[in-house]
């Protein structure tokens, strides 16, 4: 059954607009909840599968929008000693692609650069990063336009020789365009996590000493998995930038990356499904509390359902949930648990 | 399964505040009720509400009550963007308000276009927004350039010779020291030191102690109300004693002079609004009237500059939904160019900028020099 | 030259604020392994205890610090007892991911309470500053600084000089030999929550009068309280009071003398030469190997 | 014939501590050798530098002619040095049968072409491709070898110490080594499990694996080592075969002179710290 809960998830999410009918305010909540849940997931492929926080994700999501927004935009910058550098405008999904490179570059410098250290300390190396990246896009006005934002970025084109292109305006294709780079997330984080190099990476977590006698490369298995996420980081950032066609450096918050985290953790880190049903919650619980109450009060209940969750699964949801059914069903073992591949 | 569920929830509550009475004419406002700029969004909500409750008690516009359908964009741009989204289809608001900064305000502008639906811009100072092609952006606050243009010709009756800028990073501040620099130079002033803020810094000596430093006479600040307060009492903590104008529109004296005290004696400030001397506003009793209501609601007096643009906001609204004759976004947006009205700070009229066939409005509100001495307002003899 | 000089006073005094800051943080992270996103959240009650204090008690600022201190540590003992205890043996992202949230509602609440507009909390001392040469200071700072490094002293001896100290270097070293040898570590963790929020209360309640007070102070203070405690060494108080200094000083610089756009760079930047160079931060002891 | 491994001189400092100091001894190929101390002699810290956990202050180590100085410990396993761990010697959130899967790591790496790219639809559908499938006959073979069968679905955490022991032993024999490090191996062990234990290390010396062993348990040492090597104070103070250092005063003395809680408490300090 646990094996057909992603398909089950999966047409669910296909079919939703369908029953929605046409409320483009909730097909834009959901896109922008898929978004950030695409960030979640690629979070989760560090936090869960390697146990390595990144609380600076939101560099690479940043990262991947910025280099997506100028490649289809241009630029003309001067970079010092008379030199300039001028760049006309590629298609938006051109901007798509180097956006993923470009993140999962900044994915490698950051794993090679701090994969010598572990736990808090990569926490404060992670967080420090998007801080200068923010201020570089902040202060570097001539590149980013600061603070004065990107604007009228294109919408993605996808273009097939002989049968023409197609833009991506409306929010019914956005919504599923984003589906689509999230089940392809998804299907990478799970052939990963099935594999050689996905149980490479929970030895690292669960035992770290004795994964390296068993003769794990840590740093680069770790760097590997933090190039993996911050590509899909910086693809839901190319994502962003070319649904909201405005970006500032305020896509480089600390909030957003607070926001991944709760995704993560609340819906279970480590399990393919939690950052999904963590996002989803997470994602659509203020356009649910919205109408309800007061902003503030808004904020307070958002961080009591938090509190509420880790009180009552501090595993997070999909793991308590497994554990609640395991209890109820018959069985010892767990049909969730005895299938390490699927459901980790 | 968790997740469905409370999906469906999302959605039923979602829906169950959908669809418009016919009865009343909605306006959406867009605003930052929570986050960093909480305080000046509130403030220009209590405007908004002023104004549509006194146009109600006069029977309402086209014979219908105006309904204000207020959001909180969170000071976040994605959610100003998902405000906006929510507020043109969901509660079918024909006209919006909003979204007080400039990255919110250029958040929401794409889903202006998709939707035709048009927005009054009651606070925003990047240049952007008026001169990207976007038909359906009509501001009342000034640009940056515009205001620099109103105060050229005080500049040589100052006496000015050369001047540093202190300014808040982002369009706000940095568009600021363009384009008042640009103005300067023109008038033969030379330009020193350009010195950054972040927003929400608390500490600004370091950049305080270099402008003390320089050899300029004057220091143009541009910031919010709650940083201009500690610039104020930090420079007198370093005994930096030079000129100083701010710029903006989002100084608030009476805050500075309640909070900063003597530190913020002899400061110059660039306003829109004088709500201290009603008598030499464009329209004194209307000034009064406001001024009377908002005290009566028990506001601080302080969050008047703030908030009387959203009052000019709405009213400016309703003009353009009377002159269109039915609150519908084509027609809103159409007669939006027709609006001619005094408002709190002078005519509201707006004048077409940008691109040639997807001109943006803009009005031009005055702009005047005040200056604090002995914890009162006043308007310098130059 | 005077410039340089002015930095440097100015680096003094906001270096003794920053120390403030970093140690409550380090002390919870150093005994109790949590990584407290309340702090900031705690920095600002204390800020709008001072407020509530002076304004409507009409207290004397001298009177409404410990009114302050006072609420922190109760405020960070009903945290603990409440939120950390039941979530003991939890893992580390768990009990951080909980701080978030109170964070949230802390702070939410602040603003619910209180509105978005900040408040002031006016100052006993002369305006004019005190000239030392050809640098200034304020008399309020100057006894924000002075109280500061009382606190930390207080704190330090606390630590080093009674047997709740002791009984929370033990608690540090290794809780569980530390229970074993019969201290009573349910009671030292809340005692240590409680003090760690009391010197954010603290740093919040001395900087509002200098500072103004409003919902979202908390945040930037927290983010800078990271970098401190990092660039000293988690759980290392000595290192981090160090660390204020540094970070105080890195960022007076440069601002003076490189570009104040990078201002608040200037941590981050420091913070990550600092872990390339040395991973386990400026003033730690060598990280455990396995 | 030169010898497997070779402690050439080590020493290491911990500040002003000396933890060992100029330790000097050979393994030759095909033995069982045993090193033995008082708690707190830097028999855990002799393993931490042969396995790359920590660098020697002064001396290297060689293994099989090659110098393990600036390996890191993964390198080391992959030039079939394998060790086992005092405390945790299992991932203990994975299934025994998973635990061998991961130790199978570098089995993937230079097993049939494909391994370590699972088709995505098979790892989607769980579905393993031939090489997976070999791997996982060669770790259920493991299991059943080490005497764990019956152990292969449950989670390693929740299995009695003793077998935990042997989890992690499957896992250094599943990187192939020709020679195992094993850290107090039947501590916690009762003693028809240290029985069964004794018969699995001849087993794995029968194998052709050389062992060097860490250990309290007296009576196991003496009966399963060809030799052994005394560490008191991090210095080497006999080494022989188990009749000359049964009778060996200096090995008495130091024994003798051991057992107080400070130096226990010591030792365990030294080793939370460093394995």
């Amino acid at each position: 059954m646990s094996r057909l809960l992603p398909f089950a998830l999966l047409a669910a999410l296909a079919a939703l607009p369908l029953a929605l009918g046409t409320n483009p305010y909730l097909l834009n909540a959901l896109i922008v909840t898929g978004i950030l849940t695409i960030g979640a997931m690629s979070l989760n492929l560090l936090l869960g599968f390697t146990g390595q926080l990144s609380l600076g994700h939101i560099a690479f999501f940043g990262i991947g929008a910025y280099v997506s927004a100028l490649t289809s935009l241009g630029f003309d910058v001067e970079i010092g000693f008379g030199y300039r550098v001028v760049h006309e405008p590629w298609p938006a999904a051109v901007g798509f692609l180097l956006a993923v490179v470009a993140a999962g570059l900044s994915g490698y410098l950051i794993g090679r650069l701090s994969f010598r250290v572990r736990g808090a300390y990569f926490v404060l190396v992670t967080i420090s990063f998007a801080e200068v990246v923010r201020l570089v896009a902040l202060n570097w006005v001539e590149l980013t336009q600061g603070p004065l934002a990107l604007t009228n970025i294109p919408a993605i084109t996808l273009g097939l020789p002989g049968l023409g292109t197609w833009t991506l305006r409306t929010k019914l294709q956005n919504y599923y365009l984003v589906l689509g780079v999230g089940t392809l997330c998804w299907l990478v984080v799970a052939s990963l996590v099935g594999s050689r190099f996905g149980r490479a990476m929970r030895g690292l977590k669960e035992n770290e000493s004795l994964a390296l006698s068993v003769g794990i490369n840590a740093t680069r298995t770790l760097t590997v998995a933090a190039v993996i996420s911050a590509a899909m980081a910086g693809a839901a950032g190319s994502l962003y930038a070319h649904y909201l066609r405005i970006i500032d450096p305020d896509v480089f918050l600390f909030s957003t990356t607070v926001s991944m985290v709760i995704m993560v953790v609340a819906g279970g880190k480590g399990t393919l499904m939690g950052p999904v049903i963590g996002g989803l919650i997470f994602g659509l619980l203020p356009v649910a509390l919205r109408p309800v109450m007061a902003p503030e009060a808004q904020w307070i209940v958002y961080g009591l359902v938090l509190i509420v969750i880790l009180f009552v699964m501090p595993r997070g949801i999909v793991p308590g949930l497994a554990a609640l059914l395991a209890r109820r069903s018959a069985r010892a073992v767990p049909v969730l648990e005895a299938s390490p591949e699927v459901q980790r | 399964m968790p997740g469905r569920f409370t999906l469906t929830t999302a959605i039923l509550l979602a829906l169950a505040t959908t669809g418009a009475r016919a009865d009343t004419i909605r306006i959406g406002v867009n605003e930052p009720l929570t986050g960093a700029f909480a305080a000046s969004g509130t403030y220009v909500v209590n405007g908004a509400r002023i104004a549509a409750d006194e146009i109600n008690a006069r029977g309402g516009v086209l014979g219908k009550k105006l309904e204000l359908v207020v959001e909180d964009n969170k000071s976040n741009p994605t959610e100003a963007a998902a405000v906006a989204e929510k507020l043109i289809t969901s509660d079918k608001t024909p006209v919006l308000m909003g979204a007080w900064g400039s990255s919110l305000t250029l958040a929401v502008m794409p889903k202006l276009m998709d939707y035709e639906v048009p927005m009054l811009v009651e606070t925003s100072s990047s240049g952007k927004i008026t001169t990207s092609g976007n038909p359906f952006v009509f501001r009342i606050s000034p640009p940056s350039a515009l205001e620099a243009e109103t105060f050229a010709p005080m500049v040589s009756k100052l006496g000015m010779k050369k001047v540093d800028f202190l300014v808040l990073n982002n369009d706000f501040g940095r568009g600021a020291a363009t384009d008042f620099g640009k103005m300067l130079k023109e008038k033969g002033v030379q330009i020193g030191l350009t010195e950054i803020m972040d927003q929400g810094a608390q500490d600004m000596s370091a950049q305080l102690a270099k402008l003390k430093g320089s050899d300029s006479d004057t220091i143009m600040i541009t910031s919010a109300v709650d940083q201009l307060v500690l610039l104020f009492k930090q420079m007198s903590a370093l005994g930096l004693k030079k000129r100083v104008i701010t710029t903006g529109g989002s100084q608030n004296p009476d805050q500075i002079i309640a909070q900063a005290g003597s530190a913020a004696d002899g400061t110059m400030h660039l306003t829109t609004f004088l709500p201290w001397l009603p008598e030499k506003t464009p329209d004194p009793k209307a000034t009064e009237t406001f001024i009377a209501e908002w005290k009566k609601r028990g506001f601080q007096f302080a969050g008047v500059t703030e908030s009387f643009r959203g009052y000019d906001g709405i009213r400016a609204i309703a003009h353009a939904i009377e002159k269109a004759g039915k609150a519908e976004p084509a027609a809103i947006t159409k007669a939006f160019w027709s609006v001619d009205f005094t408002g709190l700070n002078g005519p509201i009229r707006f004048a077409k900028s940008g691109p040639a066939g997807k001109e943006s409005g803009q009005s031009k509100p005055d702009v005047y020099l005040i200056e604090i001495k002995d914890g009162r307002v006043v308007v310098p003899t130059l | 030259m005077e410039q340089l000089i002015q930095h440097l006073v100015n680096t003094l005094i906001l270096g003794g604020t920053y120390a403030l800051l970093g140690i409550g943080l380090t002390l919870i992270f150093g005994i109790m392994n949590v990584v407290n996103f309340t702090h900031g959240a705690l920095y600002t009650v204390g800020a709008y205890l001072t407020y509530l204090a002076v304004a409507a008690l009409g207290l004397d600022l001298f009177l409404a610090l410990p009114v302050a201190i006072l609420g922190g540590l109760l405020l960070g003992a009903l945290i603990e007892v409440v939120l950390l205890r039941p979530l003991r043996g939890q893992d580390i992202d768990t009990t951080m991911l909980v701080m978030i949230g109170a964070g949230i509602v802390l702070q939410s609440g602040t603003l619910w309470i209180f509105g978005g507009v900040a408040k002031a909390v006016p100052s006993p001392f002369p305006e004019a500053p005190l000239q030392i040469g050809p640098a200034s200071v304020s008399w309020l700072r100057l006894f924000v600084l002075g109280a500061a490094l009382l606190l930390i002293g207080l704190t330090y001896a606390l630590i080093n000089r009674t047997k709740l100290g002791l009984a929370m270097r033990a608690a540090f070293q290794d809780s569980d030999t530390a229970a074993l040898m019969g201290v009573n570590v349910r009671v030292i963790y809340t005692a240590t929550f409680a003090m760690g929020s009391a010197l954010a209360a603290a740093a919040g309640a001395l900087l509002g009068p200098v500072y103004v007070v409003h919902p979202q102070m908390g945040g930037l203070a927290e983010l800078k309280a990271f970098a401190i405690v990092i660039l000293g060494g988690l759980g290392n108080v000595t290192g981090a009071a160090i660390g204020g200094f540094i970070l105080a000083l890195a960022e007076e610089l440069g601002a003076g003398y490189i570009s104040s756009g990078y201002r608040d760079a200037m941590g981050f930047l420091i913070i990550i030469a600092v872990l390339l160079y040395k991973p386990t931060g400026l003033f730690a002891k060598a990280e455990r190997v396995g | 014939m030169s010898p497997i491994l070779s402690v050439d001189h080590v020493g290491v400092r911990f500040g002003g501590l000396v933890a060992i100091a100029d330790l000097h001894f050979d393994v030759h190929a095909g033995e069982i050798v045993s090193l033995i101390g008082p708690n707190g002699a830097g028999k855990t810290t002799a393993f931490n530098v042969m396995t790359g956990f920590l660098k020697p202050s002064q001396g290297e180590v060689r293994f099989r002619g090659t110098g393990l100085k600036g390996l890191q410990p993964h390198e080391i396993t992959r030039l079939g040095l394998a060790r086992t761990f005092q405390r945790t010697s299992v991932f203990p959130d994975d299934t025994v049968f998973d635990n061998v899967m991961i130790g199978l790591h570098r089995r993937g790496a230079s097993g049939a072409a494909g391994t370590s790219r699972t088709p995505l639809l098979d790892a989607l559908l769980g579905r393993a491709g031939a090489s997976e499938r070999a791997l996982r006959a060669r770790a259920a073979a493991l299991l059943d070898w080490t005497g764990l069968g019956g152990r292969a679905q449950e989670k390693a955490g929740s299995l009695a110490y003793g077998e935990q022991r042997l989890v992690g032993v499957a896992l250094a024999l599943a990187t192939e080594p020709a020679m195992l490090l094993l850290d107090e191996p039947v501590s916690g062990m009762n003693a028809s499990e240290t029985r069964v234990f004794v018969r699995l290390i001849r087993q794995i010396r029968e194998r052709g694996i050389t062992i060097l062993l860490v250990e309290h348990d007296m009576p196991m040492v003496m009966e399963v080592s060809d030799r052994i090597v005394v560490l008191n104070y991090g210095r080497l103070i006999a080494e022989g075969p188990p009749e000359a250092i049964r009778s060996d005063p200096a090995v008495i003395e130091a024994y003798l002179g051991q057992g107080s809680a400070a130096r226990r408490a010591a030792a365990e300090v030294r080793e939370a710290a460093h394995a």
